[in-house]
């Protein structure tokens, strides 16, 4: 993985720690049992945001650290691994969001309270199935909002929401006006449609022409690097598995097929590990934002797909029931992969970047 | 019994098409016409109606649902030609086969080749009226897909056998009446050391676990078994014959899950017509999305072609009187490719193709992601991808492990 | 492969007999050094001719055997396997237009000398590096053609050229107003340009509108035909040397990774026979030949396109030499896959002939 | 030698920066400018102009054609940073660098690790200057990927030694100068009887045949010793220790082959660009196939993901102080691409794409389908696509051999 500094190595060891002792997969289990349509664990999240890492890219006079998406994304990879379920980034984004375009009195009443956990917030841009940001009908007339949103990310339990319009971003606290649908997805994570019928929204005047398409890249990142974590822990599950797993008097990770076929993942993880980091650190630099992050979340949306498929495929039966974990990943991973842009979405769009 | 139509076949052939179109307009009840098998489904059996019962007696009377099985113990005693009469017919009037399920599909072939005679008067005619469920003991916990490495043992008690030990991927094993297993009759030899025996469900020690899918069904079971007694008369051919008693169901298995037939019907309507649906059309119908109409015409030709080659599987095999070396092929592609089409649906629906539950989601689309998830098993069970690759570089291209 | 009848059966035994014996890998070297660019050796033709398989398809009234194309297929695939260089399927794809789309007079014109091999003859449609036989510039006013056509097969010593204008097909015979430049093509086979200036041609007025599109079916399908012997001996010819070959003490074909990748490829070479049999059987009933042309040839792409680069990299080092044979097939495959439509111009038509 | 800048690095910089360009400026021939080097080339060596040569020569005095290279053996004896200075300012200028082949790429870093100072006195030099071709006696036809399985045999004859045998897949040896080579010197251990030696081209006994490859280019040999007489000083290291010395060789060998800077070159312009040549384009500029476009943007997404790979594994090398992990897939993956690009390259230009000879195609055409040809082999030299599996397998993920 990248090199990484002081700082960020003690966020990456607090993050792998606590989602290893505080967050297994059996957390997620319980969330699921609940059946509550928010779909995580408020305690928790109050703790991942008293560890400061709602605030990792906050800046510093708003309540927040400051270090920048590369440390965000190292403790999104670890939350990842264990498919924890929590707002963290979906907040993560809206902040971004309120970060580029927000005027200053709008960064001082919610960046704090989004730092500290006491406020939730996400981003509403889809008005279908599909992501495409060309096509919102969403519209503001006198401060007042009219449109729906589909498949809203984290939307139960948000105080704020970030949502596209026609002509640009808004923040709309949820209450008039507002109303959700749960959307119980195959991942039975927080989703719901929302409509908007007069609710009250606030512009993000700032952050240019571009301010959409930019918030748009880091949640692109940031989901990426959730995707990164998975495709990890679906790998290294997979590999201890066929380290363990005796089959016709022979351990499993001997027969030359199955070492083929790791060595062929091994080599794709390293590519979808360089490319989210990659887009990360473009995010923290500044420098061909776009082009990175199109290839982050590319990149995260083909390996990711083959792992979970594999890490079935390889586990054989046991794989296949809910007892065991590795079916989560693959659950989850689909929903991710629809999100933020497909795979032929995103070879479009890179391919528009480059202008051919 | 004719193999080959005789001179005058067709006048026979036109004749018994008028009794099976009598039989059905007799017989078949018009509300359920154009619905499947309400037994079929993985999910396990919904109750009966009086219609489907009404059914089923019917067919199951005349043994036309194991239509080429011999007469004397039930089935239908037709010949392929006149089978292929029946199930045409059925499909016209939007009839459906009530009888099916393991006992057709796998035990009942195996049983009329194996079994003795008084087995066969037993067990086949209730398989033909469709009357008892047989559930499968292959599967061990530590077995996976070696599967001569099973450790459930049968000792000899002299009029019965005593067996211990745990089964698991029992499809159906909770609401089965009898399951056919392959169990250790002699620890001192891995193959000759099993034999093929029949076992009453509710024999006191029996007991059954449901497994969870990932896909939030329950198909299949975990079955114990704990001093559970199995009578002398319950063994299917030799003691120490269960290996080859057992593949033998195997290559029933096989032929069952992956023939181009029963791949066709699980593939449901085709890809482009669903794209129709949830994408952007232009003017002539065609779809607006150049990339997803690639991919789709990608998989169809691939289809198009494992249809084909499933028809030369079977023509090859007829014409040289044994199996064909393709066959070993057909699991293998036809699995792949259909869980191709399942990740493909996904694409073409967006999220609305990832529903899990909720009135936002329609039937097909809610049923399209089970099937998605629970059709990762098809490269599993029934012998792995990975077990088709071993057999077909060994045992068709003669690729020798290493000394 | 398909069930055969006996005529089928003696046919194809005498072709892979011949093939074998009279024409190997090794006749093509000759043809090679030569360096001509009609590239194929016209004594052998002539006896290819004798032996009654330019006449395959041709009715018996025209001096043919009107055995059909599946039998035609047979002869076809047989050569495919030692890269057999040959005007044969030049020459009937060229008799398939003549029977689809001639006159009386024009069908006893040339369907005897075609059958006999004392003529030799073959279809010129595409006018770029690319098929597309939706942009034909090529037109024919007052009985004379003028145009350009790109890269035709086998165009060196044919006799006559079934040539696609605007407004249809045409038999021009080689002489004043026809002039070739040779196109040596990585395959080292006969290919040349052809300038039409004034050439005296003569339309098919029978077959109908889709005349055109009937006769490239069939060239797709007998070129289908070629490709797949081609993927057979590259396939039997590398699961031998698999079988032979020594490494680290191990027989290659003991390597389950060497033994999953040839399942794999066994599993595709069945594809690609039922595909391409299917395609000669459709024409020969005359139902769903657009439909099955399409896949015969996308399914021979895709196929030998794997095969081909498979059999090099399991030949390893000594696959790379042009001493060994198997590099020959590489680049014949290459340029077969970009005739008569590439994958993706044939998935788009497989799309369009099924309304989507 | 400082590996780390210090406070007022930069002002040395600066100051270094302008000593290139004023030697650029000085020495570089204008007609060079924005031309490769003609003699890096796999066709092997062109003549060299008197320009060409003047440019060699000025590069090779003062060793910045092997910048860290230690200055007592000809190197330049920079740091990194200075190094990296040398190549910006020859690519701002234009210019290439004149000195390469396998002795600057696998021999001398080998050498300067293992040699006896003589050795490095002697060889090293020439290297640098680019006056000796050196090639690589490594494989044998016998032993393919098993390169420990060598036979050719030095026997040893008290001041020399007596060599007999065959190499192949010798690079270049039809214009080497000098080889170094891995040759047996004990029969009685596979791996410990390996020594490594170097061998003039020009000793009686040594034959070499070139090798037509696919792609109509001849660039290695057969390369047959007969009754050859090396000198004791020719052996590099202890004899027994050539398995050791020759693996570190191929480290070298690898890293070049996949580096992501030589891949890049390798890679020349963008498909896109190529493309647009090419096909139909949109009013915009954009290509109007939207499958090919699509293909193409797959492409360049996972060949920017190799680019920051090749960067990362550099930045985790150093950052540990070993060799990364990852290192490991670089070459995998880099000729994979590499391979996967030529073959679009061929979907772009249609059958303009796969000439062999003729006016009618431009250089850059024919150049690409040799060089499609020829980069089948990037899979299979320097250590195959398998063997690179197997290294991962085994020693990365510890995926150990069945016993």
């Amino acid at each position: 993985m990248a090199v990484l500094n002081e700082e960020q190595e003690m966020l990456r060891d607090m993050a792998r720690d606590w989602a290893k002792n505080e967050s297994p997969v059996a957390e997620f289990r319980k969330v699921r049992a609940g059946g509550e349509p928010q779909a995580y664990n408020a305690d928790a999240y109050a703790t991942m945001a008293q560890m400061g890492w709602a605030g990792v890219i906050i800046p510093e006079e708003h309540g927040g650290s400051d270090f920048g998406f590369m440390s965000a994304g190292l403790v999104i990879e670890e939350l990842g691994k264990t498919l924890t379920a929590s707002p963290l980034i979906a907040t993560t984004i809206a902040a971004s969001a309120i970060i580029l375009g927000g005027s200053d009195e709008q960064k001082a009443k919610w960046l704090p309270k989004l730092a500290s956990g006491e406020a939730v917030a996400t981003l509403a841009v889809d008005e279908s199935a599909r992501h495409d940001p060309s096509s919102i009908e969403t519209s503001v007339s006198g401060g007042k909002m009219t449109g729906k949103k589909a498949f809203v990310h984290e939307a139960h339990g948000a105080d704020l929401f970030v949502v596209a319009a026609k002509d640009g971003l808004y923040l709309v606290e949820n209450g008039d006006g507002v109303s959700l649908t749960t959307r119980k997805l195959t991942d039975q994570r927080n989703h719901a449609d929302i409509a908007f019928d007069g609710a009250a929204a606030e512009k993000l005047e700032g952050g240019g022409d571009s301010l959409l398409e930019d918030v748009l890249d880091r949640a692109r990142v940031l989901t990426a690097a959730e995707m990164l974590g998975m495709a990890q822990a679906v790998f290294d599950t997979t590999l201890d598995y066929l380290k363990q797993r005796v089959q016709f008097s022979q351990v499993l990770a001997t027969f030359q097929a199955l070492q083929h076929r790791m060595a062929d993942l091994f080599a794709d993880l390293a590519q979808m590990r360089s490319a989210v980091e990659g887009g990360l650190q473009a995010i923290d630099s500044g420098f061909g934002v776009a082009q990175a992050a199109t290839v982050a979340k590319a990149e995260a949306n083909r390996v990711l797909h083959l792992i979970s498929n594999q890490g079935i495929q390889l586990h054989g039966g046991i794989g296949m029931t809910d007892e065991y974990d590795v079916g989560f990943y693959l659950k989850r991973a689909r929903v991710l992969e629809s999100s933020w842009g497909s795979s032929s979405y995103l070879r479009d769009r890179f391919a528009r970047l480059s202008k051919y | 019994m004719a193999t080959q139509l005789e001179p005058d076949a067709r006048a026979d052939e036109n004749a018994f098409r008028t009794e099976v179109q009598e039989f059905i307009a007799a017989n078949f009840p018009e509300e359920l016409k154009n619905r499947g098998n309400a037994l079929a489904g993985v999910e396990g059996p919904s109750k009966e109606t009086p219609a489907q019962k009404a059914w089923r007696e019917a067919v199951g009377e005349r043994g036309w649902g194991t239509p080429t099985w011999p007469k004397q113990y039930g089935g239908g005693g037709l010949n392929k030609a006149e089978a292929r009469i029946v199930e045409q017919e059925f499909a016209k009037a939007g009839a459906y086969n009530p009888i099916g399920g393991m006992g057709v599909m796998m035990f009942g072939p195996t049983l009329l080749e194996y079994g003795s005679e008084e087995q066969k008067q037993e067990h086949i005619p209730p398989i033909c009226r469709g009357e008892i469920r047989w559930c499968q003991g292959y599967s061990e916990p530590n077995a996976g897909s070696d599967l001569a490495n099973l450790q459930t043992f049968a000792e000899d008690k002299g009029d019965h056998y005593l067996v211990n030990g745990q089964k698991t991927w029992t499809s159906g094993g909770q609401w089965a009446d009898k399951c056919f297993a392959i169990v250790r009759t002699d620890k001192s030899d891995k193959h000759k050391g099993i034999s093929f025996m029949l076992i009453d469900m509710d024999t006191p020690g029996v007991e059954v676990r449901p497994i969870t899918m990932i896909s939030g069904m329950s198909p299949f079971c975990e079955t114990f078994f704990t001093d559970v007694k199995v009578p002398k008369e319950n063994l299917v051919g030799e003691e120490g014959q269960g290996w080859t008693i057992g593949k033998r169901l195997l290559q029933h298995e096989r032929t069952n899950l992956s023939g181009g037939g029963s791949m066709a019907r699980m593939m449901g309507a085709s890809l482009s017509n669903i794209a129709k649906k949830y994408c952007e059309t232009n003017e002539d119908g065609s779809l607006a999305d150049p990339i997803l109409r690639d991919k789709i015409a990608n998989f169809e030709i691939r289809w198009s072609s494992f249809l084909l080659t499933a028809r030369r599987a079977v023509d090859e095999s007829k014409a040289q009187g044994g199996v064909s070396e393709i066959s070993s092929v057909l699991k293998k592609v036809g699995t792949t490719l259909g869980q191709e089409r399942a990740e493909l649906l996904i694409e073409i629906r967006g999220l609305q193709g990832l529903g899990w539950e909720g009135d936002e989601f329609s039937d097909s689309e809610l049923e399209s992601v089970r099937g998605w998830l629970f059709g990762k098993a098809t490269t599993i069970y029934g012998g792995s991808t990975e077990i088709q690759n071993n057999i077909i570089a060994k045992r068709v291209l003669g690729m020798l492990d290493h000394q």
